[in-house]
């Protein structure tokens, strides 16, 4: 198993004609993924290398069975795009694109969850979801992960890459890879994530990899102590960033006390977490868990 | 971006929150004309980004023209915490019977508008907050069904304003949320709101910091850009377009993605290096925006060395590997590099790098063993004293091994 | 409320909805004052609350002054199916390519905003959804999150519009939706909705329905009561307070509650007879509002015979019969009333009516006997030929039993 | 048993200190309802008769324990005052208030809907609910009514006194009396009330009035005839109602061919339903089924 996609995906791309939603999109299919379709409002009835393109969700869902969706247009259009797929009937919306309004996706995720609760929105923001040997969507280079039992989930692509790739050069593989993104209200957080995970026969070890900024990482701890059998590693970035500054994800910004590196790795720690200093370390410490 | 008081005193009139009448100057003269309008007594009131105004005495209530000018005179050009007073704002004096606190936070966590209001106003919040906590009210908006009255009354209640101005400090909490959702703020602090001895409503300060990623439909926002307050170094890579935050360390840093970036500066820093900057060169980033990145790294006059962590994913290593090679052909650094590559096209972009043969610039194989390396070059420049400039185009020699010469 | 059209095409206006450039005239003089302002040709349209103007000659496409003139005056003063014209609109002609429908209904089923938009304008929308249902795109916004682009474009592309509009189609959609909700409309409709030969998209017509009870934040709106349209019994009962309906025949109604008034209704042409009026005469009716009930229901001149239909629950029967009393008084009717009083204070109720003996005022016990005697008594009437009008302080006298004589 | 309100309701009353509000919370406080409190915004610390007035419902709850809203305020304070108490945990909102703007009642029916499914609204524009013998909400007059095993649901106020009156007559009572109100949207309506007198034990017979106006009356029949076994009684109002005209309330109106009396009794008949013409002969079909 892996968790939200795998070979029942049936990936439609909003944004699909553009220069970098073809080159995923493609990227994706190559992977294996099944593109059934793309939507470009205005560009109905052509097609992206034979991915057919439709004018509305709602079309790729009654006329290709999409169950996936890839969100790739710029932020003005993002949300009105994430709200689409919702509405069509998608099951699960993956949104790649950075730089949406921060307003924009605290009215997406509240009308989704009280509106829409079957609907399941992983980023803005974020590099998407890779489940080894099953399907690709987004922007996880695959070739650096191979099929295996570590779920990761991250707020950071290239540390994810970090991690997955120390894991398999020690022989390790993912059950699957999720990217929840780095903005301040994620679709997803780390426990709707980590709940797949400890419910996937094929996880047996978690890591999380989160950095400053909110408090998701204090209350995934909170969840992991309560809920979760499986053993998590974690890894938190940015010890040594200053207050006030965002670093670069609209998320990470240590708030006066508010968000500290230092207060998210205590509170995992307290909660039975073995935490990593560095991407190798968490690594080190999944290998030694895991036996190998 | 955060706003200065003014602006926010501006913002907040355009969404009907009462805010004394004022004006903003640059010059003593502005300033005067400015008082001369409003009537005296007055109030000149520095305009910085940083707290303690008062207390650094960049703030004063004056009665007449004299005393404008001296405090114009005084407050212009003051600095205040490190920063320097540009603009002031004048204001007319507000009687003040009572001072209370107002704020909406955008709550992460709880992923909807957090209000608070307090009488315990014209002081610290925190302090408050840890000091009598139950003398802050507080509740989450549903941002679906927004602000409604109910909610005024409740934190006007709770918070035990005086019974005659709960109707308009809720009326001031609604225009205030108003404002918080048209302006896409992830801030507004109204401290002190003020009750006047007349028993008006008046917000008497304004904190408000406005989401970056929502100007495309606010340009009148994105043209506040208080460009005067903002570090050279983060100036030029905002020009730029680059992710760049300036740090307080002599290493300057560049990797690909925000949360790789973070991860680089800890480490170094465990390795005992202290980062100069913060600069994440972003997915996908091509060659000139590497160049540009070195250029705006080495402009910080502190930094004495430089580290390239690079895992690429849809960044191209090749890429890198020509932006660098770029970058030391317009700028001819003098500082050592360290650069780790790998990831997508890491073999080519470490074969262009070994055939360019670049001065002063190490591979390493991991992140930990760049990082070391990184700290190891800082340390060795400071002591052999490396000049304290290295300009773009400028040409120091000196270093060991860097500069034009080699 | 139901606007006429440049009332709607105004109010679209002020939304951002793109309409011909017009001006209302309510004489020759001002038409063609308007007219040449305009330019020639332009279009002269009645404006009244009701269908089939064109048909009726109502609109006319003029191109000089002369044929202003002329079309001015035939159409000021005009009756169309009832509606006698007092104002017409004198709008830009429009060079049109296209013809589509649009509108935005309050859908009381699925409590949501119902739009509709079909390539096929300028008909009656009934119809077309009879005849080809297919032809109309349709979907229920979310009140709480509002119209988003994709609703537009859904639509547009459903509907079939052509490919080169489909963007300005939504963005006129998303006007429309913003008027809906901000004029708080129950209906709003655009029919045609055109694309002009330059391919510029405007609200050719506009139907639009605002809600009565939103009045008090709309002061605006509640101005545009086009009094001149409204029954002169209606708008009399409007002044009072009064919730009155106009009908058609000669049994003037009043009861307490709209569901015991419209079972009334109902009753009495179940036995019969034909009501001339709804009249709620409201929970808790106080005998001044009774009074001028009647005097409302008087004044309408087909009136032979009222029943009073009274089951006091808040409402106190007593303080029905002293309105009653006090109606009588003043304005001393001719014509026979029946009263049927149960509920809260029925015996002190009767107990006064029978105190007072009110000429021709006849008691009942139960609605459906009530129902029964006031048929047989407007019957009776009818058939000894009541004069036509028994206005508020007019004595008729002739009528058995009634008038001021007894 | 009844439904709504009983023994166990602890009654709030909003716009308690007005002229109506304290004859009706007082009327209802003599019947016999656990009139817990009131509010009126900067009357709290002061009493009505005895009964505590507070400032928010918030405090209402906390201080006093209501579980039930009687809302009572004007038009303009109406929607916010239900919102308040929702938001305050009160379960049962019984709004009297008549005049709310329908786009008032749109967002209030919808936010209650998905963000406080647990919360019951009744009404607006209603007047209230009556359980004989345990409690009374609203302005019922309880005189007319006695414990019995007829539920009554009604858009209309009067009607429903007139049609329990002629029941009562008859030697028969109620469950309990349901005013659902006649406003475009109404909180509850004709099948949200009788599932809860479908599932009450007392409750022998339904008696649904409706009226003309909307599409209730016709998707009440539905549910009808596939989930109610008790006997349904019906009455409609509104046979000679003109098109386009509101009678009296808000919601009463024909539009175009929608909404008719014909449709609505013709619908209910459909689902084997026994509608009435006259109020009368709905009292005279239910003695004869209840086999008086």
């Amino acid at each position: 198993m892996s968790v939200l996609i795998d070979k029942d995906t049936r990936l439609c791309v909003s944004g699909i004609t553009g220069r970098e939603g073809t080159f995923h999109a493609m990227n994706n299919k190559r992977y294996g993924t099944n593109v059934v379709s793309g939507v470009t409002p205005g560009k109905g009835g052509q097609d992206v290398e034979g991915v057919p393109v439709l004018n509305t969700f709602h079309a790729a869902v009654s006329e290709t069975g999409a169950n996936t969706a890839m969100i790739f247009v710029p932020p003005p259009f993002a949300a009105d795009s994430i709200l689409e797929a919702a509405d069509a009937g998608i099951e699960t919306v993956i949104c790649i694109t950075e730089g949406i309004p921060a307003h924009d996706e605290l009215r997406v995720y509240n009308f989704l969850r009280a509106h829409r609760p079957t609907v399941r929105l992983i980023g803005p923001n974020c590099p998407g979801v890779l489940s080894p040997g099953k399907a690709n969507v987004g922007i996880i280079p695959a070739a650096f992960f191979k099929e295996g039992n570590v779920g990761v989930v991250s707020r950071s692509g290239t540390l994810t890459y970090q991690i997955g790739n120390e894991l398999a050069q020690r022989g390790f593989g993912n059950s699957s890879i999720v990217g929840i993104g780095g903005d301040p209200v994620p679709g997803s957080s780390f426990i709707d994530v980590i709940e797949l995970f400890q419910a996937d026969d094929e996880t047996e070890l978690i890591v999380m990899s989160g950095e400053i900024g909110g408090s998701a990482e204090e209350e995934a701890a909170e969840y992991i102590g309560e809920h979760v059998t499986k053993p998590v590693v974690g890894y938190i970035a940015g010890f040594t960033a200053p207050p006030g500054k965002t670093m670069g994800h609209a998320g990470a910004i240590v708030s006066g006390s508010q968000g500290t590196a230092a207060a998210k790795a205590e509170a995992l720690e307290g909660r039975g977490v073995r935490v990593g200093r560095t991407p190798t370390e968490v690594a080190d410490i999944a290998v030694e868990i895991l036996g190998g | 971006m955060d706003l200065l008081e003014y602006q926010g005193k501006q913002l907040f009139a355009r969404h009907g929150v009462p805010v004394p009448d004022g004006k903003p100057a640059t010059s003593v003269d502005d300033a005067l004309a400015a008082a001369d309008v409003i009537g005296y007594p007055c109030v000149v009131k520095a305009q910085v980004l940083i707290g303690g105004r008062g207390k650094a005495g960049g703030i004063k209530v004056v009665k007449d023209r004299d005393e404008a000018r001296d405090a114009a005179e005084a407050i212009l050009g003051m600095d205040i915490r490190g920063h320097t007073v540009h603009e002031i704002w004048v204001e007319a004096a507000s009687d003040i019977a009572e001072e209370y606190y107002a704020s909406i936070v955008f709550d992460r966590s709880a992923k909807a508008p957090l209000m608070l209001l307090s009488t315990q106003g014209g002081m610290d919040i925190e302090e408050v907050a840890e000091r009598d906590p139950d003398a802050i009210a507080r509740l989450h908006v549903d941002p679906l069904i927004g602000f409604q009255g109910f909610h005024g009354r409740r934190l006007a209640f709770e918070a035990g304003v005086a019974e005659d101005v709960v109707r308009p400090v809720g009326a001031l909490l609604a225009k205030l949320y108003d404002a918080f959702v048209a302006e896409e703020a992830m801030l507004v602090e109204v401290n002190p709101l003020t009750v006047l001895t007349d028993r008006s409503v008046k917000a008497l300060d304004a904190k408000v910091t406005l989401d970056d990623n929502s100007f495309y439909r606010h340009p009148d926002n994105a043209a506040l850009r208080n460009v005067g307050a903002e570090d050279p170094q983060e100036q030029m890579a905002k020009e730029r377009g680059l992710t760049y935050v300036k740090l307080d360390g002599d290493i300057g840093i560049l990797g690909n993605g925000a949360g790789l970036v973070m991860s680089t500066l800890d480490v170094v820093s465990q390795a005992g290096g202290a980062p100069a900057n913060f600069l994440d060169a972003g997915g996908g980033s091509k060659a000139e925006a590497i160049t540009q990145a070195v250029e705006v790294i080495l402009s910080d006059p502190k930094v004495k060395a430089v580290l390239f962590n690079i895992f690429g994913g849809i960044t191209r290593c090749d890429e890198i590997a020509r932006g660098l090679i770029e970058a030391f052909d317009q700028i001819k650094p003098t500082v050592p590099f360290v650069v780790r590559l790998d990831g997508t096209n890491d073999k080519e972009g470490r074969a262009l790098l070994a055939e360019a043969n670049l001065p002063n610039v190490h591979m390493a194989t991991t992140m930990l063993e760049a990082a070391e390396k990184v700290v190891e070059l800082a340390r060795s420049a400071n002591v052999e004293g490396r000049p304290d400039a290295a300009l773009p185009g400028q040409t120091t020699g000196g270093t060991p091994g860097g500069g034009d010469s080699s």
